[in-house]
């Protein structure tokens, strides 16, 4: 039965029970989210029935295809929803809980499934229940934030759609697989995918809406959509050369943006750009040993900027704010746990060694470097160099123990709800920085995952005092240039301006009513700005030549015309060698 | 000779068009209207198609002139300024017919006894109607029961248009009228003091009536048939209305009673058509309704004929009651 | 068991008058519900049939096909039929509460009769194999229909009425014409008599010209009734001020039934090959499908009365089938005709959401749906689902078509046709998400209207329609088994 | 007694700093040299001491410095896209 077969795919039961998972009473939630991912997770690793296959449309779908890759990206995706939702459950509302469920069960459809269609299905679920997380934020500026997520993930929702339509009518395989470079099909795919990796012109969207998630939600939102991304990269694109000039684009970008972010959960929206980055130069080189660093990288990602994103939503319940400079320093001494998950959070990120991203990092560069490519290897050993930065070095420091900038904030760190989180919630934190920690001191254990046999061995003498001197120098001059560095209340103009105020300008100027005023109308026709924008308006508003109600007389007139011109247009199509409309549509 | 008529007669079908369109007086537009379907039904005796001039005269030129008319009393009647610029339509227009014309050289000249039309299906029913229908009426025998089916459609169209004045304006309207004229002690319209005409009125009306029986009996034979007939026997009753006023002619019969008489109309039809299924033949297939299968065709096209006469006369008179009560609110 | 074609059409013929012969109006409704229920239950039989047994033909009156009418049920037909009939039978269902609120009591009965005859005049045009008798059966569902919307509370709704009767009217007038050509051309109205006999016609290099004009009587009057564009213009009019049990059985029913006849003349009597290749119908039909998608859902996006909203939505949607048609391949026709089904799913949802708002806020403009997401939380969720599929999300109806949609174009290299396909359901997304926003996000109305969910009896078809919007996105087979089959009997001529 | 007249005079122009920055950057641009022309493995025939300090010190001072000039081109206060 194809009905019970669903139920033994992970990805089905997360998605079928987050749907009700906002109606549940509250104790049975609590209990669904305590157990149901832990059980999900033995299951996959237990599973032995083989493929799960249906017929649709015509075309084979593999509901059900456990590959290494997937399932090494499935299981850390199970652990980050359930760390996140145990994190979440203090203060997040049950929607936004059913949203995570629904999310991270379209992303680990996606990982498990191996057919195009399946993944469409799970990808365009994964938008819309993650800008519902988005929104559950409740800030002040959520609910446009997250209309700018929602429409660009549709458009590169649609982008998918195309290409996996040009790829059924090319006669290609719908099966998920490397896909073979060149033609329409590859390219629409392709930037369907990057548009959710984060890639330019459209890296904005990551630190534009994450933050803008409540304190649980941006943990969610962090761990899947980039990352589910970057699994389909691997799985389809490895080695596509393209990758590696955007990921260092984004790379770089991910820096020099934190560099300038006032705010400190942006900081961290900014590092993913950054990482993710990393893994798509890792990608794109494509040998085994980068897919295989890409991998381990991913995975330690997740679970660092897991613990970080926990830190600083701890932050943000406290104190209601991740402005660094209304944190008001010292908030260590009030919060010991945090500062010690934080940390450990941070040596991970910037792989301190013995910590996870250090035994992940080294693959993806001596990958690199193996690989024979020079010139992308310093500039990711810079990168990776530079996270101190950010979410290495600088993150920490502003939330933690930067002096404060104004008097106000001060008092504000004395309130008595600025505390350690409590029960669940630290004990998810606690969970993910272990996690950290433990990857770090068994690094073969997560290799042995990896779908190429490695032979990496972190622990050498080289590797470890590479890693001091790149990590002393950084820190150093981190330390160095700290004041001038310090932040500015202020926000850094990015490409989503065009978003932001060329589009929704003139979005906001006609629902706002003023196009029903024809003086004012008038006026603005005279603009320059928005003569376009009338043309579009004069043929379909309200009253547009395109809308109006039309007299019944110069309708039956236009039947007349229609009429003479199909006539006239059939007996000229009638004429051999002489097809007018054939010509004119060039075919 | 016949193709002087023809002409003539196509000369003044055109020039009533132009009038019509000149014209912005209501009232000469539809008297002219009702010239222009005497016209097409004089081009139809001309053509032979003598059942069909008897329904364009009955329909087009008596009761639906008489329904614009009632209609226009309960509106202006000088026609508003069109909105359009009338030279750009006319240009249209005659581009437009200008390539019809061309479109339509390859048709089968008029008259032409090689044209297709006169040699696929209407052969057969020239020979055979009389045998397997046994109407002497080949028009009646197509229509009730050859294509009995689409004019149980054309019966439902009626009935439709009835229902859908119904629908629009309603009874109330009507009720209310009368009882505010017993109230006032008015029971005649003004014209009930024109006593020349109610009397010759009310000597006709029977003879109008036994007209229509007669039309409606008489479809197998010559011309006409339930639509002509009840159309005649409805104009018999809007004249006893115009006459004696409408709470008079609603005492006769109200417009409840004509609603059912409209539905039993189509139900007889229908019935007939049931009745033949359950009777083991198709849906209308009179064959089965007697022993003698053209016994089975006579009763079966009567019954139909007497469903469409009864629906066509009873939304007649409703539709005609409907406008006349909407002038009479308005005063 | 064989007469199942004529049933299928006299059941609610025939309850038409019933209605009307009862004093009691709750009765004239339980006639009415009983009938479509009925008939929807005989259209399933009927396409169970036609499925395992391949097409029926039914002789009226008994006399066989070129003298008599005959009724031709194909799976096309069968296919038009099944949505024509369950949409009226959950209409019917909908309809109780909503017509007693929006039309007047003594025209109750008239109502419902009404909307009888209308259906089997829908019925009958899929059903018949007989040209003149479309035009019968195309009278008697347009009637109807003029009066149906005239019937809206609004005095506009007169108005629009009187439109849609002048437009309708030249349009039937056209088919009218078109059809006396042809006869006039072969001396029969059979439509399979009629195909063997148009390939008979003599022509010269430039064709028949009476033939042409005669087809482009057809696709002009067709297009009138089909609203494509640019001959829509009486369709927002006629949606918006309809009663709302009138525009869901309309919007779900007419256009499909108009573009089942396009199908029909085009391919069963003219023959594909006179009419695609000879003249291209296919170029001609892709530039109004193409601009029906991109002004209909641009005008869309800045309607505030969102009934008129959905109407300009329909507009486009008509646009993807008459694209599908265009496309002159068995793929492009089976999304066409697909689409058919699923728009009806789709938009028959979407405007009981808006009869089911109607009945409680009392008009459906943009503002009134402040804060309902809150007060009316099962009828907004149906309207999110709704409009989803309307958008073509995955795992919703409006996947399956825009997919086989997209399929088509590709196999056909129209690469810009794709990306008009896709912008089209972005815009979608735009004119179907301004509502929501608004349900969900924006501030309650300053006057509480003391709204409640509405009735049951609204929600019920309502929600039947959202889950066959999302049974139908997952399990294709039956309807997309019926297009595909249907498009293989219109390739063929209809002759399968 | 006068200075002795010495070349030191003249050599002074360039200070002590500039000097050590200058063979700084000259070392670097030879590393940096080595590196590119010799692609493959580069790690393996360097000095492993220094390279790594090198290479982070030079590029994190450029990722700073085009930072800080981004900053001037890019930042606006923080009400800017309320008020547009």
């Amino acid at each position: 039965m194809l009905s019970t077969k669903l139920l033994y795919i992970p990805g089905v039961v997360l998605i079928l029970t987050g749907i009700p998972l906002a109606f549940f009473p509250a104790w049975l939630r609590r209990s669904i989210i305590i157990t149901l991912p832990p059980l999900l997770l033995l299951h996959m690793w237990t599973f032995s029935g083989g493929d799960i296959h249906v017929t649709w449309l015509g075309y084979k779908l593999t509901l059900l295809h456990l590959s290494s890759t997937g399932l090494l990206f499935a299981s850390v995706f199970m652990f980050a929803l359930w760390a996140g939702s145990l994190f979440a459950l203090q203060d997040a509302s049950p929607l936004e809980l059913g949203s995570a469920f629904i999310y991270a069960g379209g992303a680990i459809g996606i990982c498990l499934c191996a057919d195009w269609i399946t993944l469409f299905c799970y990808w365009e679920l994964m938008a819309l229940s993650s800008t519902l997380i988005v929104w559950c934020g409740k800030q002040q500026d959520s609910w446009r934030a997250g209309l700018r997520y929602l429409l660009i993930h549709l458009a590169g929702g649609v982008a998918l759609l195309a290409g996996i339509g040009a790829l059924a009518a090319a006669g290609g395989s719908l099966e998920l697989g490397r896909l073979a470079p060149g033609g329409y099909a590859y390219w629409l795919i392709l930037a369907g995918i990057l548009l959710n990796a984060g890639a330019p012109p459209f890296s904005f969207w990551v630190a534009d809406a994450y933050p803008q998630a409540s304190p649980s939600g941006m943990v969610f939102l962090s761990a899947f959509t980039t990352k589910t991304a970057v699994f389909v990269l691997i799985t389809a694109f490895a080695g596509a050369n393209v990758l590696i000039p955007i990921g260092i684009y984004m790379a770089i970008y991910g820096i020099i943006y934190a560099l300038l972010e006032q705010d400190i959960r942006r900081i961290l929206a900014y590092s993913i750009v950054n990482q993710v980055g990393f893994m798509l130069v890792a990608v794109g080189v494509g040998t085994p040993d980068t897919l295989n660093g890409a991998q381990a990288h991913a995975v330690a990602h997740i679970l660092y900027k897991m613990v970080l994103l926990m830190g600083a939503g701890v932050i943000m319940r406290s104190l209601g704010t991740t402005k660094a400079r209304e944190l008001g320093g010292a908030l260590w001494h009030k919060m010991p746990w945090t500062t010690a998950c934080i940390l450990v959070g941070a040596a991970a990120s910037m792989g301190v060694p013995f910590t996870s991203s250090f035994v992940t990092k080294s693959v993806v560069l001596s990958g690199l470097a193996d690989a024979g490519m020079g010139f992308v290897w310093v500039l990711m050993l810079v990168c990776s160099a530079t996270v101190v930065f950010n979410a290495g070095g600088r993150f920490p420091w502003l939330a933690l123990f930067a002096p404060t900038a104004t008097s106000a904030a001060t008092s504000k760190v004395d309130a008595p709800k600025v505390t350690d989180p409590k029960g669940l919630a630290l004990f998810a934190m606690l969970a993910g920085a272990l996690l950290c920690l433990v990857i770090g001191w068994f690094p073969q254990s997560l290799y042995s995952a990896l779908p190429h046999t490695a032979i990496y061995q972190p622990y050498t003498f080289g590797h470890i005092l590479e890693q001091v001197q790149i990590l002393a120098v950084a820190g150093a001059l981190f330390w160095l240039t700290r004041r001038v560095l310090y932040p500015s209340a202020s926000i850094t103009l990015d490409t989503d301006w065009f978003l932001r105020v060329a589009v929704l300008r003139t979005w906001q100027w006609f629902s706002s009513g003023l196009a029903t005023s024809y003086a004012k109308s008038i006026e603005l026709l005279t603009s320059s700005q928005m003569r376009s924008y009338m043309l579009i308006f004069i043929l379909h508003g309200p009253r547009g030549i395109l809308a109006r109600s039309w007299y019944t007389g110069s309708i039956a007139l236009w039947v007349a015309v229609m009429l003479a011109s199909y006539i006239i247009l059939y007996n000229l199509n009638a004429i051999p060698g002489l097809n007018v409309l054939q010509q004119l549509l060039g075919r | 000779m016949e193709l002087i008529i023809d002409i003539t007669l196509l000369t003044f079908l055109g020039l009533t068009a132009l009038a019509i369109n000149r014209i912005d007086k209501l009232f000469c537009i539809i008297m002219l209207s009702g010239i222009y379907s005497l016209l097409c039904a004089s081009l139809f005796v001309s053509m032979d198609a003598v059942d069909v001039a008897f329904t364009e005269a009955a329909v087009g030129t008596g009761i639906a002139t008489v329904l614009l008319l009632s209609t226009i009393g309960a509106t202006d009647t000088q026609q508003r300024s069109a909105p359009q610029r009338p030279l750009f339509a006319l240009l249209v227009v005659c581009a437009t017919g200008a390539i019809l014309v061309y479109g339509t050289m390859d048709m089968p000249a008029f008259g032409d006894p090689d044209a297709p039309i006169h040699h696929h299906v209407a052969p057969r029913y020239l020979e055979m109607s009389q045998q397997e229908v046994g109407s002497d009426n080949i028009v009646t025998s197509i229509l009730s029961s050859y294509r009995g089916f689409d004019t149980l459609g054309e019966t439902v169209v009626i009935f439709t248009a009835g229902l859908s004045v119904v629908g629009l304006i309603g009874f109330r309207g009507m009720q209310k009228f009368g009882d505010r004229q017993r109230a006032a002690g008015i029971t005649q319209d003004d014209m009930g003091k024109h006593l020349v005409l109610r009397i010759v009125i009310k000597m006709f009306i029977p003879l109008i009536l036994l007209f229509a029986l007669y039309v409606q009996f008489h479809g197998d034979f010559g011309p006409g048939g339930g639509f002509q007939a009840g159309v005649i026997f409805a104009s018999g009753f809007i004249f006893y209305t115009l006459m004696f006023g409408l709470d008079a002619a609603m005492r006769v019969v109200s417009p409840r009673t004509l609603s059912y008489i409209a539905a039993l109309g189509v139900l007889t039809y229908g019935g007939v058509g049931i009745t033949t299924l359950l009777m083991g033949g198709n849906f209308l297939d009179y064959n089965v309704l007697r022993p003698d299968p053209l016994q089975g065709q006579h009763l079966g096209i009567f019954l139909i004929e007497l469903g469409v006469g009864t629906t066509v006369f009873s939304i007649m008179v409703l539709i005609f009651f409907a406008f006349s009560s909407r002038k009479g609110l308005r005063q | 068991m064989n007469h199942l074609a004529a049933i299928q059409v006299i059941i609610p013929l025939l309850c038409a008058p019933l209605c009307m012969l009862l004093r009691w109006r709750t009765g004239a409704w339980l006639i009415a519900t009983l009938a479509t229920w009925a008939t929807f239950g005989v259209s399933l039989v009927l396409a169970r049939t036609v499925i395992l047994n391949g097409a029926i033909t039914y002789d009226m009156g008994g006399w066989p096909a070129p003298w008599g009418i005959s009724y031709h049920v194909d799976i096309l037909s069968a296919f038009v039929v099944l949505i024509v009939s369950g949409v009226a039978a959950l209409t019917l269902a909908f309809a109780y509460k909503s017509v007693q609120r929006e039309i007047r009591p003594e025209s109750l009965r008239a109502f419902y009769a009404l909307l009888l005859i209308c259906l089997a005049g829908l019925l009958g045009i899929a059903l018949t194999g007989d040209a003149f008798n479309i035009y019968v059966f195309l009278e008697i569902s347009s009637l109807s229909a003029y009066a149906l919307i005239g019937m809206g509370q609004r005095r506009r709704a007169l108005r629009a009425a009187f439109q849609y009767l002048i437009m309708g009217t030249i349009g039937a007038t056209f088919i009218l014409i078109g059809i006396g050509l042809l006869y006039s051309l072969t001396g029969t109205l059979n439509i399979q008599d009629l195909a063997s006999r148009v390939e008979m016609i003599p022509t010269s290099t430039y064709g028949n010209h009476t033939l042409i004009t005669a087809f482009a009587f057809l696709t002009v009057g067709l297009s009138l009734k089909l609203a494509l564009f640019p001959l829509h213009l009486w369709l927002p009019n006629a949606y918006t001020y309809a009663p709302s049990v009138v525009t869901i059985f309309l919007a779900a029913t007419a256009t499909k039934v108009a573009v089942y006849m396009l199908l029909r003349f085009s391919f069963c009597i003219l023959g594909q090959r006179f009419v695609f290749e000879q003249l291209t119908l296919g170029n001609i039909l892709l530039l109004p499908s193409l601009a029906a998608i991109l002004v209909a859902s641009l005008v869309a996006i800045f309607q505030y009365d969102i009934k008129r909203m959905l109407a300009y939505s329909s507009i486009a949607q008509i646009g993807y089938m008459t694209l599908g048609i265009s496309l002159n391949s068995h793929a492009g026709l089976s999304a066409g005709i697909l689409h058919m089904f699923n728009h009806a799913l789709m938009k028959g949802a979407l405007f009981m959401v808006m009869g089911a708002v109607a009945y409680r806020t009392g008009s459906v403009y943009l503002s009134d749906f402040r804060g309902l997401g809150r007060r009316m939380p099962w009828t907004m969720a149906a309207f999110v689902f709704g409009g989803l599929s309307l958008m073509g999300v995955p795992l919703t109806a409006g996947f399956i078509s825009k997919w086989i949609l997209l399929q088509a174009t590709l196999e056909a290299g129209w690469w810009p046709v794709t990306a008009i396909i896709l912008l089209g359901s972005l815009l979608a997304v735009i004119y179907i998400w301004r509502v929501v926003e608004t349900a969900y996000f924006n501030p309650r109305h300053e006057i509480e209207h003391g709204t409640e969910e509405a009735p049951l009896s609204m929600l019920l078809p309502m929600w039947v329609l959202i889950g066959a919007n999302i049974y139908f996105g997952i399990d294709t087979s039956i309807p997309l088994h019926m297009a595909e089959r249907a498009a293989t009997i219109l390739m063929s001529g209809g002759t399968l | 007694m006068r200075a002795p007249i010495s070349s030191a005079k003249d050599s002074v122009i360039v200070s002590k700093t500039t000097s050590r920055l200058l063979w700084i950057v000259l070392s670097m641009l030879l590393l940096g040299a080595d590196l590119i022309w010799t692609p493959h493995a580069p790690v393996s025939h360097l000095p492993q001491i220094g390279i790594y300090m090198l290479i982070t010190l030079t590029g994190t001072v450029v990722v700073l410095g085009v930072t800080l000039g981004l900053r001037r081109l890019l930042q606006r206060g923080e009400d800017y896209y309320a008020e547009h």
